[in-house]
């Protein structure tokens, strides 16, 4: 075992340092448990809250509260052996019961959407303090990557009274506080079972404008831009006597998104038509200053399946008007009002226009107004969202998923990835991610950059963020 | 004089009750049930009604907003669906900061507008007077986030001198605050004074046309020692109704320097307010700002009155 | 009875008029199509064709500022064509039953109307029916609504202390004749200074609901949009910021002086009636 | 013109008007003002009627009542046999009665053109206008070409014909004046009351002349009343008054204005 | 004591009051008469130093020695209001609408170097001798607290405050009733050192003053002693004003001038009056001179 954590980050002499980072999005509470979006875990996920298992840089499962697990040899049975001395802050020891009480909790009180990833679990038993046995319906190779996002995070039976404001986890960090509309600070949890984390404290501040977070850190406001959104002005930080920029992949695949649900895209042809009329390389170096990499499928290159479909769908405004037959169109573009969203549109808007496909932009409040209209009521022709969660293909598979795509056969190829082997899963998740790209399910603009700059000295920077959290542990500043 | 400020009174008393009402009913509007955003997509119908029944949203609109309206008499903004922590205290704290930023912004703008709105009426018809008006002229046409941009690119990115954004709480280091209030105050200082300038000039230049004035003179005052003992209280009386103008509409005006300087001002929470549908928090927000401005408006009725004997109606 | 023609009234108008020929000329002729993305022009410098420049997506900045001289006209007629519609009439209705109740009404109800100010309105109604430019019109409108309603107020008072209102009285004219005869006429020139001077705010608080993201919607050129967009920008290309800027402020400067200088013209008179804010 | 005298034109009967001032205190209710405390007067067909009294004396307010123009707080008012006070249509009276005021500035709009000034009441009352605007501009003695100018271009004595020529528009049977030549300059004045003897000698018009000036009022009226605190104090034909006064306030009066014969 | 030579008034190129020259001895009450826009206000705030912005005064004029004409400010301020003051037309704007009167009594004392308290205390007694009711209590009140008359009272309380040598009146009756206007005119032959009166009522100034000058077109046309000049004018334009402000008995028609006062610049060159006089003859369209010792005019066909 060994490891977790604290690894990275002990190297340092305890030099009580603190940093802040710069966020985009700030929590509206701490209780992701029952509030939507990824402000909350990306704050407090492996942080303040630890999971059983995490995933590292490079997207593999790694014990993080389980020292070892074994699976069955049906796979339907996963035996967690615990670290022993774990406990959360405010003192309550951290058992196999908490590990039942937390994932049942997850079907009892969770009121998220993605909660039914974790639906395969039959039951969770105690066997004893520090083994944990969670038996499965079936056999599912999605059930430990769910377990090292935020359902798998441990919650103490006594510290859910008030999730919405004072979490309590087991983590190297706990809440100091929270200046609402500011910031949030995290100190260093002197309880902590791993190493040491080099910070004695984390100020999260948020920034609702790209600009004022690249002042902040122009002026020593700040020491971290967590993720650029302004990626034309990155050249302001080139001097490397005084910036570093870290450029790594998320797992956050930028979706345009056609409603298949509706006329003019329940048409696969109309849908093929404008994969074919965008021209991605200039979208990405248009709007988003050609930061990021080309997919063409909902699959990123860190997930061990990822083929490279960009040349499914080549720029061909000539084949789209064919595909479109001489039609033109007006739909509706209704996109969150986010940097990246409100730039990319106004590309694809000119593209689209060079086919006969009038779109009509309409900016959208994100999260409310975004998830109300297009999410909810799928009341759009073709919308924009960067889907970060990792290994999200399977959102496809739901019809009454905003996509409203509808093929069988993709549900099916998944099912089988999911309950097959791993072998069978890479090459079963291969042809699914095929057939979304020949269905033109959607398009897939690009994958979003982790863009990250940061003061010189400061060290331990993720370079892919492809889990949820925003790994503070590591982070040190010399 | 009692008269007067007690009609006020009844007034301002009035136009809350009707501004709650107006406010109440335009949040009516806002789409969306709150309990089916606060649990997102997949919510089932009956957590749905639980949670209606916790917000207290499914009982009648009329017994909600009594209860929301009797509930702001005593201070009690009620608990936000979103956040789940109680509206009061956020406001208030916002309220504090924003006040701070908006007050120092118009103390800046009086300190400029009122020496050089003097001077430029004074000297009318000499360049120095008419530089100065035209000088306020571009201030004015200037909006306020851009000169915050600039200001924050040349004291803050370029000359380093200055922090660019963020706010320090005076309790927290009295220093830094001041530091860090000092270009948001500029900002909004200087577009606001531009605007105080020109009235200040033109108010100036009435009263320097007045009778008494002349009066005055005849007595055996200078020019500017006439202006300055009989005109320029005479010439305050229009100036504060545009300073009460201008405090009003930058209690939410602010809000984009407060953008701009990132404080976590009362705009903001109304934004985030917005963006995350946080109807009660709006709503309260909405309502505090709205009764702020009723109060700025019979504030500057009792300058008034204080000004002028005139509107103290004793004979 | 008219003042002289002074130098603010020729600038103010030399600079509307620019505004104004811009946004004429942009529906039949611009440069380029201001919202057509051109990854080959990404920030191209100014020459060639395109004068002002590119910005990131290659859009010529010309043909946006053109364009956006649209804008700025369309939200500032509208939101003033609101105001004056709704607050004119209300403030002759309150001016002409001089002290009375109806005049209190109205007169409360503008106090009330006026805690309101444009950009409240507009993020209030931009949360209900989505932000854009028709909403923050309407916004800036009803927020300046007070403002003509006690200009107006305010000059009828004055217009009808006067005989002629008497005499036309005495000669038999009914209220709304001598509404629309006599006041009408002699308050409009308080009124079109007001206008002017309303439009120059309404410019402004476009500009300030675009860089809060509750103004224009993309890709629709406004002046305003095109600052916000430009800023991540301002340290390597600030020539992108400085059009939109300098467009904005010589727009709000030409109304201003416009307003000012229609006051000395029109009716140096009711100078004493001051635009409001 | 055959106007049959000793006919009564005008008949006001114990006239009151009071204005209630804002109250200025909680406790007590606004001060009233009896601008005019129980006021009669009989106008006769073709009469010409001065009333004099300073400033402040319920004047203004007892011809606005007599023009219909303001509604009194009691008492009655009879036009050719007809109540106004409180009557809402009062054609009737706007077709015989019209009204010239003091300031020749301030009576004539601004923004309207000569012709639609002098227009206005045959517009107001559906009558046509013809050459009628020609007809009365020479009658006051302007030219024709006056018609399309504006108020401002005309000097005070000539924006007070003007005045004239509209109240004379409708052909109205009695003229109302108030204060007409007491903002004109001396040299004018001569004019302006020349033009009106001649005026109410062609039409036979009948006269209700309001001034603060017993000497105008004796140059002009054959019947005066004298106005003090909303009273009449003393009425009757002027010859008598001018020269045996017999209320002590048309004493004072008569004393207070200084004449040049007196100081000569 | 007061000596004006060859005054002119100029607003731009207008030039507005033309070559005026006259003097008034210590005690001697002078009366300016003119019709509207005949230059009589800017004559007298020249004097004062009080002109509108944009109208400057040229020639020379001196009050005890001391020039009053194109000095600077600062040396006017210490004449203006203890060597020569000054009661305006308007009562009801002339007031700091924002000042007990009181306050405004005393302004003028201090100014000129009286001590607060006494100050206040003279200013009471100031009120009570222009014969203001109970002076101690309004001398608290505010100005528009007080009727037009009062006002004025007040204005010449403050006028002579210092004992001024000089007191100018410009019309300080034109806004009062008869009866005050007795009073006040009263209370000003009553108190009055030298006094230069201006009026456009020819009675008023009958009864105020020992002589005259006639004003026409920013000129004076005709001056001497009042009794002389109203008996016997010699200027034209004298003869038709002293016709016109007698009003004749009913049924009689009026004496009157021809054609009205033009606008500032719209008075003929040559005599001012020509246009108006019905003696004029090409003659006329030279400047006469103001001639004759004692009681001189500016015509070319003098009446007798
Ligand atoms: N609208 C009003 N409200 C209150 N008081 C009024 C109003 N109109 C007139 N008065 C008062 O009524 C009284 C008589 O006024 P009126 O105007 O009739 O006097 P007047 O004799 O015409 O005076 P003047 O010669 O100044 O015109 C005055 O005391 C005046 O203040
Ligand atoms: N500031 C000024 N600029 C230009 N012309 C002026 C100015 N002030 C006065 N005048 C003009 O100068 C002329 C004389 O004005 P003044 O005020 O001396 O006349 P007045 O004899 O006092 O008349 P009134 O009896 O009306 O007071 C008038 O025609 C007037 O229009
Ligand atoms: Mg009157
Ligand atoms: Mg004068």
């Amino acid at each position: 075992g060994g490891g977790g954590g604290g690894q990275s980050g002990g190297a340092s002499p305890s030099k009580q340092e603190t940093l802040s980072v710069g966020f985009v999005a700030e929590p509206a509470n701490l209780d992701f448990t029952s509030t939507e979006g990824a402000a909350i875990p990306q704050a407090l996920l492996v942080n303040v809250y630890e999971g059983l298992v995490k995933l590292d840089q490079d997207g593999k499962i790694v014990p993080l509260l389980a020292e070892k697990w074994e699976i069955s040899e049906d796979r339907k049975t996963y035996t967690f052996t615990l670290r022993k001395g774990v406990t959360f802050t405010g003192g309550a020891p951290f058992t196999a019961d908490d590990v039942a009480f937390s994932l049942n909790r997850v079907a009892s009180d969770w009121k998220l959407k993605i909660k039914t990833q974790l639906d395969v679990i039959d039951k969770v038993e105690k066997k004893d303090d520090t083994t944990a046995v969670v038996t499965l319906k079936r056999p599912s190779n999605g059930f430990l990557y769910a377990m090292a996002t935020r359902l798998g995070a441990m919650f103490s039976r006594t510290g859910v009274a008030d999730l919405a404001t004072k979490p309590v986890g087991t983590g190297p960090f706990q809440l100091g506080s929270w200046k609402r509309g500011d910031s949030i600070q995290l100190t260093a949890n002197p309880g902590y079972w791993g190493a040491k984390p080099a910070l004695s404290g984390v100020t999260l501040k948020y920034f609702k404008d790209a600009t004022a977070m690249n002042n902040a850190l122009l002026t020593g406001g700040i020491d971290v831009i967590s993720s650029v959104q302004a990626p034309e002005s990155l050249q302001q930080f080139a001097d490397p006597g005084r910036f570093q920029t870290v450029e790594g992949t998320t797992n956050g695949e930028v979706v345009l998104s056609l409603n298949n649900g509706r006329p003019p895209f329940d048409d696969k042809k109309a849908r093929q038509a404008v994969r074919h009329a965008i021209d991605h390389k200039a979208l990405l170096d248009t709007a988003w200053a050609g930061r990021g990499q080309l997919i063409g499928t909902m699959v990123p290159p860190t997930d061990p399946w990822y083929e490279d479909r960009t040349g499914d769908y080549p720029y061909d405004v000539a084949k789209a008007k064919e595909l479109l037959g001489g039609k033109t169109y007006t739909v509706k573009m209704r996109v969150p009002n986010l940097p990246y969203a409100v730039a990319a549109a106004q590309v694809v808007k000119s593209q689209l226009a060079q086919v006969g496909i009038t779109a009509d932009i309409e900016p959208l409040e994100f999260p409310a107004r975004w998830l109300d209209v297009v999410f909810k009521q799928g009341d759009y022709d073709i919308s924009m969202i960067n889907h970060v969660e990792p290994r999200d293909m399977g959102i496809f598979a739901d019809k009454s998923y905003y996509f409203h795509y509808d093929n069988p056969a993709f549900g099916k190829l998944l099912a089988e990835a999911d309950q097959g082997t791993e072998q069978d899963q890479a090459g079963k998740l291969k042809q699914a991610a095929k057939l979304l790209s020949d269905d033109a399910a959607a398009d897939w603009l690009f994958l979003f950059p982790n863009l990250i700059v940061a003061k010189k000295g400061v060290t331990g920077l993720p370079k892919n963020a492809i889990a949820e959290a925003f790994d503070f542990t590591g982070l040190a500043k010399q | 004089m009692i008269l007067y400020l007690v009609k006020r009174l009844v007034v301002l008393l009035a136009s809350t009750a009707v501004a709650g009402v107006a406010v109440f009913a335009f949040m009516g509007l806002l789409p969306g049930d709150p309990a089916e955003i606060a649990l997102g997509v997949n919510a089932t119908p009956e957590a749905v009604a639980a949670l209606r029944e916790q917000f207290g949203t499914d009982r009648p609109p009329l017994v909600q907003f009594f209860d929301w309206f009797g509930g702001l008499a005593g201070g009690d903004f009620g608990t936000s669906y979103v956040t789940s922590s109680p509206i009061g205290p956020q406001i208030s704290e916002r309220l504090a900061v924003t006040a701070v930023l908006v007050l120092g912004g118009m103390v800046i703008a009086v300190l400029v507008a009122v020496p050089a709105g003097t001077f430029a009426a004074v000297h009318h018809r000499n360049p120095l007077g008419a530089a100065i008006s035209a000088l306020s002229q571009v201030g004015i046409a200037v909006p306020a986030f851009l000169a915050g941009i600039l200001l924050v690119f040349v004291f803050a990115v370029k000359a380093q001198a200055l922090p660019s954004g963020g706010y320090v709480p005076f309790s927290e280091d009295p220093a830094q605050w001041l530091l860090s209030l000092l270009l948001p105050w500029s900002s909004l200082g200087l577009v606001q004074g531009a605007v105080l300038t020109r009235y200040v000039r033109s108010s100036v230049l009435d009263v320097m046309r007045e009778d008494y004035l002349r009066t005055a003179r005849a007595k055996g005052r200078g020019r500017m020692g006439a202006l300055w003992r009989h005109g320029l209280r005479n010439a305050a009386v229009p100036v504060v109704t545009v300073l009460g103008l201008q405090l009003a509409t930058l209690l939410i005006g602010a809000v984009v320097v407060e953008r701009v300087f990132v404080i976590p001002g009362l705009g903001d929470l109304l934004l985030n307010g917005v963006a995350a549908r946080d109807l009660l928090l709006v709503q309260g927000v909405v309502m505090v700002l709205v009764v702020a401005v009723l109060l700025i408006n019979f504030l500057v009725d009792v300058a008034y009155a204080a000004l002028d004997p005139r509107l103290r109606g004793a004979r | 009875m008219r003042g002289r023609i002074n130098a603010g009234l020729i600038v103010g108008g030399v600079l509307v008029g620019l505004v104004v020929a811009a946004a004429l000329v942009s529906f039949v002729w611009t440069p380029h199509d201001p919202t057509l993305v051109d990854a080959a022009r990404k920030l191209q410098e100014p020459g060639g064709g395109y004068p002002l420049g590119a910005d990131k997506f290659g859009r010529d900045t010309f043909s946006q500022l053109m364009v956006g001289a649209r804008t700025t006209l369309y939200v500032g007629i509208v939101a003033v064509g609101i105001a004056a519609v709704i607050g004119a009439p209300l403030g002759i209705v309150a001016g002409m039953t001089g002290h009375g109740w109806l005049s209190e009404l109205v007169m409360r109800v503008n106090d009330l109307v006026f805690a309101f100010p444009a950009l409240l309105l507009a993020v209030m109604l931009g949360a209900v029916y989505g932000a854009g430019t028709l909403t923050a019109m309407i916004a800036i409108g009803v927020a300046t609504v007070p403002a003509f309603a006690r200009v107006a107020r305010a000059a009828t008072l004055q217009v009808m202390v006067t005989d002629y209102i008497m005499a036309a009285r005495a000669a038999g004219r009914t209220r709304r004749a001598i509404a629309v005869r006599h006041v009408l006429p002699n308050i409009s020139s308080v009124l079109i200074v007001q206008a002017s001077v309303s439009f120059a705010i309404a410019i402004l608080a476009e500009a300030a609901l675009s860089f809060l993201g509750f103004g224009t919607r993309p890709p629709i050129p406004s002046w305003g949009r095109m600052l916000q967009e430009s800023q991540e920008l301002l340290f390597s290309t600030p020539r992108l910021a400085l059009w939109p800027g300098a467009a904005i402020a010589l727009a709000v400067l030409g109304f201003n002086l416009l307003g000012d200088g229609l006051r000395d013209y029109l009716d140096p008179k009711l100078r004493r009636i001051r635009a409001e804010r | 013109m055959a106007t049959p005298a000793g006919t009564p034109v005008i008949e006001a009967r114990d006239l009151t008007r009071v204005y209630r001032r804002p109250r200025t205190s909680l406790t007590k209710p606004g001060e009233a003002v009896h601008a005019l405390k129980g006021v009669s007067l009989t106008v006769m067909r073709g009469e010409r009627y001065g009333i004099v009294g300073e400033s402040g004396s319920g004047k203004s307010t007892l011809l606005r009542l007599l023009c219909g123009l303001d509604r009194p707080t009691g008492g009655s008012i009879r036009f050719a046999g007809q109540e106004i006070a409180g009557r809402r249509d009062l054609r009737f009276l706007r077709d015989d009665l019209q009204i010239v005021f003091q300031d020749p500035m301030s009576s004539l709009d601004p923004r309207m053109k000569v012709r639609d000034i002098v227009a206005e009441p045959l517009v107001a009352l559906g009558r046509p206008i013809g050459g009628r605007v020609a007809e009365l501009l020479e009658e006051v003695g302007l030219p024709a070409s006056a018609a399309d100018r504006y108020p401002h271009q005309f000097s005070g004595g000539q924006r007070q014909r003007i005045a004239i020529a509209r109240a004379l528009a409708p052909r109205p049977k009695v003229l109302v004046a108030d204060e007409p030549v007491s903002a004109l300059d001396v040299s004018v004045r001569g004019q302006i009351l020349n033009l009106l003897a001649d005026l109410i000698d062609a039409h036979g018009l009948t006269l209700v002349f309001v001034s603060h000036d017993l000497s105008v009022v004796r140059h002009v009226c054959e019947s005066v009343a004298v106005m003090s605190e909303g009273e009449i104090v003393e009425r009757g034909a002027v010859d008598t008054v001018w020269a045996t006064p017999a209320h002590p306030y048309t004493r004072t009066l008569l004393q207070a204005v200084p004449t040049l014969e007196g100081l000569l | 004591m007061l000596s004006v030579d060859g005054l002119s008034v100029h607003a731009d190129d207008l030039r507005l009051v033309r070559d005026v020259s006259f003097s008034i001895a210590p005690g001697e009450r002078v009366g300016l008469i003119g019709e509207s826009g005949s230059g009589k206000s800017l004559t007298a705030l020249s004097l004062m130093g009080l002109l509108p912005e944009g109208v400057t005064a040229s020639g020379s004029a001196t009050l005890a020695g001391q020039p009053l004409v194109g000095v600077p400010e600062k040396q006017l301020t210490r004449l203006r209001g203890r060597t020569v003051s000054m009661v305006f037309q308007e009562p009801m704007t002339a007031l700091n609408p924002l000042m007990r009167v009181g306050a405004q009594v005393a302004e003028v004392m201090t100014l000129h170097g009286a001590a607060r308290a006494a100050a206040r205390a003279r200013a009471v007694e100031l009120l009570e001798r222009v014969r203001l009711p109970r002076p101690a209590q309004l001398a608290r009140a505010y100005p528009h607290q007080l009727s037009g008359g009062q006002r004025q009272r007040v204005m010449l309380a403050i006028a002579l405050a210092n004992e001024p040598e000089l007191l100018i009146c410009d019309e300080p009756t034109t806004a009062l009733d008869v009866t005050v206007q007795k009073q006040m005119l009263e209370l000003i032959a009553e108190v009055a050192p030298a006094l230069l009166f201006i009026t456009h009522d020819l009675a008023v100034v009958a009864a105020m003053c020992e002589r005259v000058l006639v004003m026409y077109g920013g000129r004076v046309v005709e001056t001497g002693p009042m009794r002389e000049v109203f008996t016997r004018p010699r200027h034209r334009y004298t003869e038709g004003l002293l016709a016109s402000s007698r009003l004749t008995p009913r049924g009689t028609r009026l004496p009157t001038i021809k054609g009205s006062v033009p606008p500032a610049g719209g008075f003929p060159g040559g005599c001012v009056f020509r246009n108006r006089c019905p003696h004029a003859t090409p003659e006329c369209e030279t400047e006469p001179e103001l001639t004759g010792d004692g009681h001189g005019y500016a015509c070319w066909h003098p009446g007798d």
